[in-house]
């Protein structure tokens, strides 16, 4: 089986991200997991839009860096509240609400 | 067509190449003496109080926040203004209306008082 | 037959009426309790006034059943109908009103068992208003599941009664009030909910050819009666298949809850027990009777394959019914719950009467019906007026109340001996006739059954014996007898026990027709 | 003139974006929240007029057919707008007497709207992605209001980091739909011929995505923590507004880039909607606090809803309309009442236990509670039976009998914890004789309103259903 | 040429982003992710997408990633604890479920194409600032618009969390 190796790359990168997200407990560095794995759609957009020859997949790529950024910084805004009730970012220790 | 870029590869290696090399060397060549008081942050001064990394403003966030705003701001203009003469007089419109929406989230930080350096984060709600 | 008031056909009057008295009471101020009571009041006399007007013009020899001709004082018009959607072809659902010889008595009994309920809701005390309000919109849910000819709108009517039911036992009953209500409103719900289903099932099975020559898929009851109006391929076409056993399964589960009928019975007990007397009295004197109608309506002529195969496990559940109820009925010592398990006894032979097809067991269970109505409202108004006097119920805390009591124990025998079945009074006459029929199709199942009648002599002689007889108890020597208000209650249903127990003529006549329709019907098509 | 007709088709999204910086810009000059609030419940009327024209109007596509207006897309904004404006209506009491009526609220619901507005309307990957990711950044903020709060900002976390976790999967799927179809415009998509394991990848991430934003089990976790963490009424937002929006742009996904391969789709809608209404369902009998209880009852909805979503049919699809309009009366209703006893500062009111004989207390709100609730029970004559009838009609039709008949037993399990909040409304003593407050005229209105709705569109369903049912008749 | 670059810059990103979720210190793994993000640049231009490995850096490297940085000093957050320093069943879990996933999403992707995909001969024009900005600001006017709806959303919601509450406002 061959494959092609920019979309292998950025499924790669994607669960790289994914791990990242469910086995990190810090709040903040799963939120760059989050980050690393739109970053690995950003790939897959372009790999596929210089194959197709087809500009709209790298117009999506703009919206979703701003999009990025957005959730950026609304996240690290939120991380900065949750510090000042906590005094941790860790989410094991934020168990407030279950169920 | 990749070709073109070679330079600013080759640019980008020598950039950190030079920057490890000297590390590294300083490492092999300088003379490795360590003594107590020249291992202390300050050779010859004081032991400094609390750590290294100090915690900062929210105002930095802020800045920082509003940076990236910006940033995403020229990174839509930059495209727009290369081919500003083709487009039509709507497209300039728009673009009025894209930079003044971003400006009011500038204006709404700058009157919420947001930028005042007198909030030191980190202490817990009451 | 036509009958219209202000335009207005006289069905929906009936129907719509309790709801006008709704808005009435509700306009009037919480703190004036009489006022909202004889408006109460005034609204169900006229109810009652415009159901006996119909059974006046009623039409003994139109059959009804399966046959829109036949109906009377029908009302039809599009309620809520979607215009050419393509692949369904048009959604119709009727506000379709009508009756014939099986709602007709049914119509008269929720009129005169709503007026009583009123009367004898008179000493309610707590949120007045409230009260009258949801017992309005009771009363109109009642009526309405017995006019209505279309499934989707019996099915709105059926789920309209749960909701002041439920809060009626739960703000106004006994101690463990939420409990019993919640226990009601879960066992309903899940019967309204099979039936729904099934409800849906025959939707798509049924379309008729309209005038313009269009297919149209309807809830309209009398189409779904008509076996040519199955499309083909459809999940209930066809005769004796699965799904249609399925169908009629699922379909009699949802009325035999409300019968209620042995296994599905156990919510009975618990909200008669903490119903206040009112609200025993209506359950037991109309809402069970709606199970045994709706399978009368709809089960029987629409699935009549299923009925004919089904129809020994009808009776057998009939029995165990009759014999269980009347054991349980024994055990008792608390007066209310001997009622309510007697009413599970009694109604075990308004289903061995229907299951037997015949025309006299058919007769005998709708008869039987009405005359359950009318005696155990007695019954339970009964046990509420010595309640109100002593708030006691249980069968040792009397005894000599004959002496204390006069007036209140002769009315009270008389509900208990009709009960009982004694030649002379209305329930030996249905009984009879349920047994008659029962025994030309089943005879043992009969027989045994019979057993039954035995056990209701011993519990209600044996419940004289504790409560009437013997020696009286001081505490209850000050009792008062019967008021005036209390008399207006029982006179008119004693009239009525005694009336049909010597002449039940009118009442056979008037459902005879339809009856023979109906077990003919049934008959031709289940076999 | 052309550019202008074109800007009315999109007149919801205009009003509503133009509303949000401009409340934003009264809230930096004023500080007034007051003032944000009539100015907003001014706009989202407008809002709501022109997406009412539109639904009458006829369909198409604008903006070089980047959005798509008429029929479902602009019902969907009436949608979103009818439950953004009476949330908005009793925002203002709640908010102020629970010490929390700030104006950003306003500009954040106005800037949620926005992006829910641009959510129904799309016909193009890239503005439904725009459309979810505007909604949700102004949500995460939302769900963290009360920022002093322990449980609102753990609530914000949670739903924040997976909303970013979903994001990613949903802008994968949209990335593989592309690479598979090579298009990112819906009507497009459905053109294309080659469907291959990428385009399966790719519906399979994109539903992931779907199913996080309708709440569907099992992407439901954050639910509960931000229907109880936020403030009531913004809950009722969030509960209604947002899952029209995403319910709406599902529909629109599934009928106009994906109806060629419905028939493998279904069975994937098929299981998550048993689960989601199972487990729903089964999750709210044990809770405690209503808001939670709510909140699991809005995913045993989601499961209904998905029921219609697996029929496919232009039956079911109007039947879900029909479904979201009376889930938003509903509950909008039921969390507007909540909020209404949670004014009152003696006990936790949203606590169920503490709800003992308040139903005679204040009986208007006892009966507009019980209206609410038994709507969403699913009983006649109310508006939520029509719906929840109508779903599972169209399910019928479609053979799906197995899913019907697992949905209406779950629907009959739900009876009991809707009913056990009635029995401690009307049946059980209060024991504290506190006094209640009177509600203010618009507070009570807009609950009155609701409730009217609730029943009126139950009793006489047929023009809204006609009205629904031409969308899928005349134009797909 | 094209498949050294690409075997280079996959390296580097894919190390760079093990590196960031094992490291155990905040600051690491944030630096971590600018080295991946610049390493996908890299690959972004091998796409012959110049505009946006330019656009990658500039807002991605230099501004995220800076508020990034900025709140992790802000908060002075301690360092976690090791990545596998125990194993527990939810690391076990989440690693066979990402295993799973990518396995899957490599059959997605797997095409027949030869090791390095043909881009197309329009693909070298695409990836310029003109054509983007042809595009961008005639087809898509909308969506940019909307964009600056969408962060000036952010900003206002980001600034509502991060103040504390005013001191003049009622309490809850």
């Amino acid at each position: 089986m061959e494959l092609d190796w920019y979309l292998g790359l950025s499924a790669v990168l994607f669960s790289i991200g994914v791990i990242g997200v469910l086995t990190r407990r810090n709040a903040i560095v799963i939120l760059m997991c989050a980050e690393l794995m739109l970053n690995a759609v950003n790939l897959t957009l372009v790999s596929l839009s210089a194959q197709m020859g087809d500009i709209h997949g790298q117009i999506l790529v703009f919206f979703s860096l701003s999009v990025a950024a957005a959730e950026a910084a609304v996240g690290l805004a939120i991380i900065i509240a949750i510090y000042r009730n906590h005094l941790s970012v860790d989410i094991t220790k934020i168990n407030l609400l279950r169920w | 067509m990749l070709e073109q870029y070679i330079p600013i590869f080759i640019l980008i290696a020598l950039a950190v190449l030079i920057a490890v090399a000297f590390i590294i060397l300083s490492y092999l060549l300088g003379p490795a003496r360590p003594n107590k008081p020249k291992l202390g942050p300050y050779e010859s001064g004081m032991d400094p109080i609390g750590q290294a990394k100090e915690r900062y403003s929210v105002g930095f966030y802020i800045i920082a926040m509003e940076f990236i705003v910006f940033d995403l701001e020229v990174v839509f203009i930059y495209p727009w203004a290369v081919r500003y003469q083709e487009f039509g007089p709507g497209t300039l419109w728009a673009m009025v209306l894209f930079i003044t929406i971003l400006l009011l989230g500038l204006v709404y930080t700058l009157k919420k008082g947001s930028f005042k350096w007198d909030m030191l984060p980190g202490s817990p709600a009451k | 037959m036509e009958f219209n008031i202000l335009g207005i056909g006289v069905l929906t009057w009936l129907v719509f009426l309790p709801v006008l008295g709704m808005l009435l009471v509700l306009l009037i101020p919480g703190n004036n309790k009489n006022a909202i009571r004889w408006t109460a009041l005034g609204i169900t006399a006229l109810q009652l006034v415009l159901a006996v007007i119909v059974t006046c013009l009623f039409d003994r020899s139109a059959a009804g059943v399966n046959d829109p001709q036949s109906f009377q004082f029908i009302e039809q018009f599009r309620w809520i109908a979607v215009e050419s959607v393509p692949w369904i072809g048009k959604i119709e659902i009727l506000y379709f009103l009508g009756i014939d010889g099986l709602s007709i008595l049914m119509v008269l009994l929720t009129a005169i068992i709503s007026v009583i309920g009123v009367i004898s809701s008179w000493n309610i005390e707590k949120m007045v208003k409230g009260y009258f309000v949801l017992y309005l919109l009771l009363v109109t849910g009642m009526m309405g599941v017995f006019v209505a000819l279309d499934f989707f709108l019996f099915f709105i009517f059926w789920e309209v009664m749960l909701l002041p039911m439920y809060f009626l036992i739960g703000i106004w009953g006994g101690p463990r009030r939420e409990y019993a209500a919640i226990k009601f409103f879960i066992y309903t719900f899940f019967g309204g909910v099979l039936m729904l289903l099934v409800m849906l099932g025959l939707y798509f099975s049924v379309a008729y050819t309209n005038e313009a020559g269009e297919m149209v898929h309807t809830f309209n009851l009398l189409h779904m009666m008509n076996s040519a109006n199955f499309v083909e391929g459809s999940i209930f076409y066809g005769l004796d298949t699965t799904w249609r056993y399925i169908a009629w399964v699922a379909l009699f589960v949802s009325f035999a809850i409300k019968v209620p009928l042995f296994p599905f019975h156990t919510w009975l007990p618990d909200a008669h027990v903490e119903a206040p007397t009112p609200i025993s009295v209506i359950l037991a004197g109309v809402l069970l009777k709606l199970g045994t109608y709706g399978m009368l309506r709809i089960l029987y002529p629409i699935l009549p394959d299923g009925t004919v195969y089904f129809m020994y496990l009808m009776a057998f559940l009939g029995m165990i019914s009759i014999i269980y109820g009347a054991l349980c009925a024994m055990a008792q010592d608390d007066f209310k719950k001997l009622i309510a398990y007697s009413s599970i006894s009694h109604m075990g032979i308004v289903m061995l009467g229907m299951a037997s097809l015949t025309n006299q067991g058919t007769v005998g269970a709708v008869l039987q019906m009405f005359n359950h109505g009318t005696i155990t409202a007695m019954l339970f108004l009964t046990v509420g007026v010595l309640y109100d006097r002593t708030h006691k119920r249980g069968l040792y805390d009397f005894g000599g109340i004959a002496n204390q009591m006069p007036k209140y124990t002769g009315i009270a025998m008389v509900a208990l001996f009709a009960s009982l079945g004694l030649p002379g009074l209305s329930g030996f006459v249905s009984e009879f006739f349920s047994f008659l029929g029962a025994f030309d199709a089943f005879r043992w199942i009969t027989i045994i059954s019979v057993i039954g009648i035995v056990l209701t002599a011993a519990y209600v002689l044996w419940t004289i014996q504790r409560v009437f007889l013997g020696e009286g108890k001081e505490e209850h020597n000050s009792l008062a007898d019967l008021t005036g208000r209390e008399l207006v209650m029982f006179v008119p249903l004693l009239l009525i026990v005694i009336f049909l127990g010597v002449y039940p003529g009118p009442a056979i006549e008037l459902m005879n027709t339809s009856i023979s329709t109906l077990v003919e019907f049934v008959g031709l098509a289940g076999k | 003139m052309e550019s202008v007709n074109e800007l009315l088709t999109i007149s919801p999204i205009v009003i509503i974006g133009f509303a949000g910086l401009f409340v934003m810009m009264l809230d930096a000059f004023t500080g007034n929240a007051r003032w944000s609030f009539y100015a907003s419940l001014f706009f989202c009327l407008a809002a709501l007029a022109g997406a009412v024209q539109n639904v009458l109007g006829p369909t198409g596509t604008s903006f070089y057919s980047l959005v798509y207006y008429g029929g479902t897309a602009s019902f969907g904004a009436v949608l979103v707008l009818t439950g953004t404006l009476f949330s908005l209506c009793l925002s203002k009491d709640y908010l102020e007497q629970t010490g929390n009526h700030i104006a950003e609220v306003y500009s954040l619901v106005l800037f949620a709207a926005f992006g829910m507005l641009l959510l129904v309307q799309a016909n193009h990957m890239i503005v439904l992605f725009l459309g979810i990711e505007s909604m949700s950044i102004a949500l995460y903020a939302l769900a963290g209001l009360l920022r002093d709060q322990k449980k609102s900002v753990e609530a914000a976390l949670k739903y924040f980091l997976l909303g970013a976790f979903s994001t990613g999967f949903l802008l994968y799927g949209i990335a593989l739909l592309y690479g598979s179809t090579g298009s990112l415009a819906l009507p497009e998509i459905a053109e294309a011929s080659d469907k291959g394991v990428m385009y399966w990848a790719g519906v399979g991430l994109l539903f992931t995505g779907f199913f996080f934003k309708v709440s569907a089990v099992p992407f439901h976790m954050w639910t509960p923590d931000v229907y109880q963490g936020s403030p009531t009424t913004v809950t009722a937002f969030m509960a209604t507004a947002s899952k029209s929006a995403a319910f709406v742009a599902f529909i629109l996904v599934l009928s106009r880039a994906l109806p060629d391969t419905s028939q493998q789709w279904q069975e994937v809608l098929w299981i998550f909607a048993v689960f989601t209404m199972v487990i729903g369902n089964l999750l709210a009998l044990v809770q405690e606090n209503i808001k939670r209880m709510l909140a699991y009852s809005s995913i045993a909805h989601a499961g209904y809803i998905m029921v219609g979503l697996a029929a496919t049919s232009g039956a079911a699809y109007s039947a879900v309309l029909y479904y979201l309009f009376a889930y938003t009366l509903m509950n909008v209703g039921a969390f507007g009442v909540v909020a209404y006893y949670e004014c009152h500062k003696n006990c936790d009111f949203t606590e169920i236990k503490n709800y003992a004989g308040l139903g005679f207390k204040k009986p208007i709100m006892g009966i507009l509670m019980s209206v609410f609730l038994f709507s969403m029970v699913g009983i006649p004559p109310f508006a939520g039976f029509i719906g929840k009838y109508r779903v599972f009609a169209a399910a019928i039709d479609e053979g799906l009998i197995s899913l019907v008949i697992i949905g209406v037993l779950a629907s009959a399990i739900s009876v009991y914890y809707y009913l056990s909040v009635l029995v401690y409304l009307y049946m059980k003593e209060d024991e504290t004789g506190m006094v209640m407050k009177r509600p203010s005229t618009l507070y009570s209105l807009a609950l009155i309103i609701l409730a009217l709705l609730t029943i009126y569109f139950g009793v006489h369903p047929g023009l809204l259903t006609d009205f629904l049912g031409s969308f899928y008749s005349v134009t797909w | 040429m094209e498949t050294f670059f690409f075997f280079f810059f996959a390296t580097l990103s894919i190390a760079a982003a093990i590196a960031m979720i094992t490291s155990r210190d905040t600051v690491n793994s944030a630096l971590f992710l600018v080295v991946n993000l610049v390493a996908v640049a890299g690959i972004f231009l091998l796409l012959k997408a110049q505009f946006l490995a330019v656009v990658q850096v500039l807002v991605y490297a230099g501004a995220i990633m800076v508020l990034f940085l900025f709140v992790i000093m802000l908060l002075n957050l301690n360092s976690e604890e090791r990545f596998f320093s125990e194993f527990r069943i939810k690391y076990g879990i989440a690693f066979i479920l990402s295993v799973l996933m990518l396995s899957l999403l490599v059959y997605a992707v797997a095409d027949a194409t030869n090791t390095l995909p043909v881009l197309s001969p329009d693909s070298a024009h695409i990836g310029t600032v003109e054509a983007l900005g042809d595009t961008l600001f005639v087809t898509y006017i909308l969506p940019v618009l909307s964009t600056a709806i969408l962060l000036t959303a952010a900003v206002v919601g980001a600034l509502m969390l991060a103040q504390r509450k005013n001191s003049g406002k009622k309490e809850s």
